[in-house]
């Protein structure tokens, strides 16, 4: 079962990517682009974990306790915070995009092409 | 393409690609093997570098500041960019000015739908002011905090008082807090060269013992500008999104 | 000198914020926002210099909070900067002041934002030039794309700007997003962050399939942002339209960037655990001659001046991308001194575009044609801009140019010349004919296109209106632009200057001494310089007469080709068209099938 | 939630019940993803968003990154889906 995260996490890549291309709505694309993100923060925290380590926080539990690696769960943090600003912007993107083109459909945004 | 040439090429590349990526992942450690030594080196000294029990608050605000510095302004930078994509355009706002007074009239809640929102404000506010202070020692910090506390404003517009808050303009108050925490997360790590040390060093007093809520120098200190900063950011962001549905509703008929 | 590193990235994040605190008093007053700003960024711009004079003796270490490494284990995050890094990062400020001092007058600001939004780009980009964590490069990476999306979609009035912006976005953050994935791989495999410890830990073992992949997945975000073919799909659409200032910044050194990054990991993590350089080599040739020939392509047959400008860039970075790929000093040194060179023009092009947008309301070549001989100082600089684009001696270009084609020719591939000459004949040719018919008024204009004039008459309002007259704060910076462009061409140190920091980039062994040890590193003078080789010369001169040869072809040949030249054109129009749709689908399934082509590549090669 | 994230924190049980708990996420997260995904309706979607950065969360507290867990649930749970329900809000305004 050991390599099974690391399955989930090619997974999600390609669901999020095929999200992506098949969508015909700019939301659902974002929201596609969210899903592909998470894959990372799978990743980065599967990379970490350790069978027999305990959260990295010593508030309770004794010194020298082995923990799970704490360096990708701030790695993760940073990840959602850039997940967050990314999508906010996509999304004014977004409404400013159906206002002009009078569609959210990838597709039908055609003003540059050639 | 067509959409169907298209899904067909991607299924090629798309086998492509995991297959390639699979080969990589393939080659890693066992699930729950993890060998170090980064994380367990930082596990090793970060409780006596920086009085921090929470070891992630460590990480993030001192071994990793710098990374945790981009990103604040990555979320600064996009509620910027949100506040100039969703301007008010020339001539939109004669254009609608039909919709604004509908859109007023449809907000307008009973003052039991508000008080009852405002049953959740108080503590959802303390509980973000508790993971705001509390990153030295709790799975917490200002991002969660921020994020939590922003969520207690939202809370209030969505009570049906986001009128009285735009007649009271706090948006100015929120632009320049957003930014307060922001420059004040730069500012702390200039306070650092001040005091003759390294950008980002720790150069106020670590505090004893180690996990107080007021230990940590400064720690505390980032992670509350923190806070202020992604709260404010994602009031600011929900609040241009929200002036666009309910205030410039075009084409509502 | 230690104390001005963080401060290039923290003074203007500090000035972002400030500007932003201070948006009420400062909206009002536009002179004192942009005095403020211009000040920023010329002091970045001086603490750079300096950064860059001593880097250039050897590398010069920052640890972030002070946390030194312990025992070659890296705990902090680094600023590790060579005279390369350095140097790409004073052009980067140098391009951010000519664009802040152009924007001055060329349209209204919208309270502080733009002013905020420059300030951290810039600071986005420093910080990913001089960054020795390849998480942190992710961070800043992220960083300058945020403000580069906002900024492309600066003008939310118009259709264009927001598929671009969505465009640009979406495909950059699937291509950052799969970078990650290949940070995470290589975090898993070492335990390590700092690049510099990377290298050392994957040593010159044997590579894994996690090295193969985690090395193929962070190039390919940085390949999406440097443009290179089939990631490239993005650029035209963003980089057509946003504010022109912003496509400096874009054309001249955002896409160099991402290149910049494929050399800094390379050469600091994975070089000496891939080895089979035949086939790093090969892959990367590959790549670089389909951009450089895509680019050209896409680039003559335009009639929007800024895309005819997007597209070139894209040209240039397969060309640069080529000099990279030869993985020798010299190569390096050309393309460095090629993204110089290129930079310097290309911004001086954009800001005349911008010029004739700001007078004559259109970039659409059609109608321009001949409308621009009224501003004679601007087409002036627009011609010989145009010419240093096609590698004129004694240009940076052509320094670059040369030295790529030396050392392709040492190593037994001369057809990689030929590959330039042509990619720089059909980019300067289209730059000529432009600068021809504009500004000169001389052939015929080209027939009009329906689609073109519907996608160029959009661009007005970026200012308000035509104007009289040309301000002052408008034509100074790309005349200033240019005249550095010819300076650095003659100035006689530049050569080994530059030779030098490029090996000094490819030592992984003194840089990994230095970040892991702190190991002093005083480098050994400059050797003398390659200088330029007769061939080089002549080429560039072949290309220059070339060039012109081809803009006189496209000025006046519907005199005596009319016939074939409308027929190809209506074959090849729906093909080309389909390939660069403008929908973010297809960039990313193209994006796919590139990872997964280039995958297979190495996969079956690096074992 | 503060209750949750402590109870997280203890060290974990038997590795065997571990594993099948994690097992049966990591499937509910394949599925979630696919989920998402494949949804047409973005209002659905924003809702089975939430549902699955719920999912990913516990992932996250069964893995032992409870810091992480919390703000996936902050972020990706409450926020997001907010952002998204608004701005359909206001796309849905001139379509359909």
């Amino acid at each position: 079962m050991s390599v099974l995260p690391f399955i989930v996490v090619a997974w999600i890549v390609g669901a999020g990517l095929y999200g992506i291309i098949t969508s015909r709505h700019l939301v659902h694309q974002i929201i596609s682009l969210i899903v592909l993100q998470s894959s990372t923060y799978v990743l980065l925290l599967a990379v970490g974990f350790h069978v027999n380590g305990v959260a990295p926080y010593f508030s309770d539990i004794p010194r020298g306790t082995r923990t799970v690696d704490p360096v990708v769960q701030a790695l993760a943090l940073t990840d959602v915070v850039v997940e967050a600003a990314v999508t906010a912007l996509l999304l004014a993107f977004a409404i400013q995009a159906h206002k002009r083109f009078g569609s959210v459909d990838p597709e039908e945004l055609r003003q540059l092409r050639g | 393409m067509t959409p169907l040439v298209r899904r067909r090429v991607f299924t090629v590349g798309i086998a492509g690609l995991l297959a390639f990526y699979g080969w990589g992942l393939s080659g890693l450690p066992a699930f729950g093997d993890y060998r170090g030594p980064y994380g367990f080196l930082v596990d090793a000294l970060a409780i006596h570098q920086t009085h921090a029990t929470g070891i992630v608050s460590a990480v993030n605000f001192f071994y990793r500041g710098f990374d945790t510095l981009g990103e604040e302004f990555i979320l600064f930078i996009a509620a910027t960019g949100v506040a100039t994509v969703l301007r008010e355009l020339r001539g939109e706002h004669d254009r609608e000015e039909n919709d604004l007074a509908e859109g007023r009239a449809a907000t307008l809640t009973s003052d039991a739908v508000r008080m009852s929102a405002l049953v959740f404000v108080g503590p959802v506010l303390v509980m973000g002011w508790f993971l705001t202070t509390h990153a030295q020692t709790d799975p917490s910090g200002g991002f969660q905090g921020g994020v939590v506390m922003a969520t207690a404003v939202i809370l209030v517009y969505l009570g049906g008082q986001f009128l009285v808050f735009e007649r009271l303009s706090p948006i100015d108050v929120a632009d320049a807090a957003e930014a307060v925490g922001a420059g004040g997360f730069v500012l702390v790590g200039l306070g650092a060269l001040m005091a003759g040390a390294a950008y980002l060093a720790d150069f106020l007093p670590l505090g004893s013992p180690a996990g107080a809520v007021d230990a940590s120098g400064t720690i505390a200190l980032i992670s509350f500008f923190v806070g202020v900063e992604v709260a404010m950011a994602f009031v600011l962001i929900a609040n241009e999104l929200l002036e666009q549905t309910i205030v410039v509703r075009k084409g509502s008929r | 000198m230690q104390t001005l590193l963080p401060l290039v990235v923290a003074v203007p994040l500090a000035m972002a914020a400030g500007v932003s605190v201070a948006n009420p008093l400062l909206k009002e007053r536009r002179v004192v926002l942009d005095a403020v700003a211009v000040l920023t960024v010329a002091v970045v711009f001086v603490m750079l210099v300096v950064i860059m004079s001593a880097a250039a003796g050897g590398e010069r270490i920052y640890w972030f909070a002070g946390i030194h490494p312990r025992h070659g284990v890296v705990l902090g995050i680094d600023f590790a900067v060579d005279g390369l890094s350095a140097g790409l990062a004073c052009l980067t400020s140098l391009l951010v002041l000519a664009s802040m001092i152009f924007s001055w007058r060329y349209f209204e600001s919208v309270s502080t934002w733009f002013h905020a939004l420059m300030l951290v780009f810039l600071a986005g980009m420093v910080g990913f030039c001089l960054t020795g964590d390849v998480f942190d490069l992710f961070v800043w990476f992220e960083v300058m794309g945020v403000a580069a999306y906002a900024l492309t979609a600066y003008r939310p009035e118009e259709r264009g700007p927001l598929q671009g912006a969505l465009n640009f976005a979406i495909t950059n953050s699937v291509g950052a997003y799969l970078s990650l994935s290949g940070v995470g791989l290589i975090y898993a495999q070492t335990g390590a962050l700092n690049m510099a410890q990377i290298g050392a830990s994957l040593g010159r073992h044997r590579p894994s399939s996690v090295v193969v992949v985690a090395f193929l997945l962070i190039c390919v975000g940085l390949l999406t942002k440097a443009s290179v073919a089939p990631f490239h799909f993005w650029l035209a659409d963003a980089h057509a339209v946003a504010p022109t200032p912003v496509c400096v910044l874009f054309s001249g050194v955002m896409v160099e960037l991402g290149l910049y990054g494929v050399v800094r990991v390379y050469w600091s993590m994975f070089g000496p655990a891939l080895g089979h350089r035949p086939t790093i080599t090969a892959a990367f040739l590959a790549l670089g001659t389909l951009t450089a020939l895509v680019g050209a392509l896409y680039c003559f047959r335009q009639r929007h001046l800024k895309r005819l400008l997007a597209f070139s860039t894209v040209s240039h970075a397969g060309l640069f991308l080529i000099g990279v790929a030869l993985l020798t000093p010299l190569g390096l040194a050309g393309a460095a001194v090629y993204v110089l060179g290129h930079a310097l023009v290309k911004a001086a092009l954009f800001l005349c575009v911008g010029i004739v947008l700001h007078r004559l309301g259109s970039v659409d070549e059609t109608r321009l044609h001949g409308r621009g001989r009224a501003l004679r100082v601007v087409g002036v600089i627009f011609a010989v801009a145009s010419l240093g684009l096609a590698d004129l001696p004694p240009f940076g270009t052509f320094l670059g140019a040369g030295w790529i084609a030396d050392s392709a020719s040492a190593h037994g591939l001369p057809w990689v010349t030929a590959v330039a000459m042509i990619a720089t004949v059909v980019v300067g040719g289209a730059a000529l004919r432009v600068a021809g018919g504009v500004f000169f008024g001389l052939g015929d204009p080209p027939p009009e296109d329906a689609r073109m004039r519907e996608e160029a008459s959009e661009e007005t309002s970026e200012t308000e209106g035509a104007k009289a007259r040309t301000p002052v704060t408008m034509i100074v910076p790309p005349l200033v632009l240019l005249a550095v462009a010819v300076v650095v061409g003659v100035v006689p140190h530049l050569g080994s200057v530059v030779e030098h920091a490029s090996s000094q980039l490819q030592d992984t062994d003194r840089y990994d001494a230095a970040v892991l040890r702190g190991a002093s590193t005083i480098v050994p003078g400059p050797a003398p310089s390659p200088g330029v080789s007769a061939l080089s010369l002549s080429s560039s001169l072949a290309t220059v007469a070339g060039s012109l040869l081809l803009a006189w072809i496209g000025l006046y040949g519907r005199r005596f080709l009319r016939v074939d030249a409308d027929r190809i054109r209506a074959r090849v129009t729906p093909l080309l068209d389909a390939l660069q749709s403008g929908v973010v689908n297809d960039y990313v399934t193209w994006l796919v099938v590139g990872v997964a082509c280039l995958g297979g590549a190495l996969a079956f090669t690096i074992r | 939630m503060i209750l949750l994230v402590h109870t997280a924190v203890r060290p974990p049980g038997p590795t065997w019940a571990v594993n099948a708990l994690q097992v049966t996420l990591l499937v509910l997260v394949a599925a979630g993803a696919a989920a998402v995904v494949t949804m047409r309706d973005p209002v659905r979607q924003a809702v089975i968003l939430s549902l699955y950065g719920v999912v990913l969360a516990v992932l996250f507290f069964s893995v032992q990154a409870p810091d992480v867990a919390l703000s996936e649930i902050t972020v990706g749970t409450v926020a997001l889906p907010l952002l998204i329900l608004l701005t359909l809000a206001k796309v849905r305004g001139g379509q359909d």
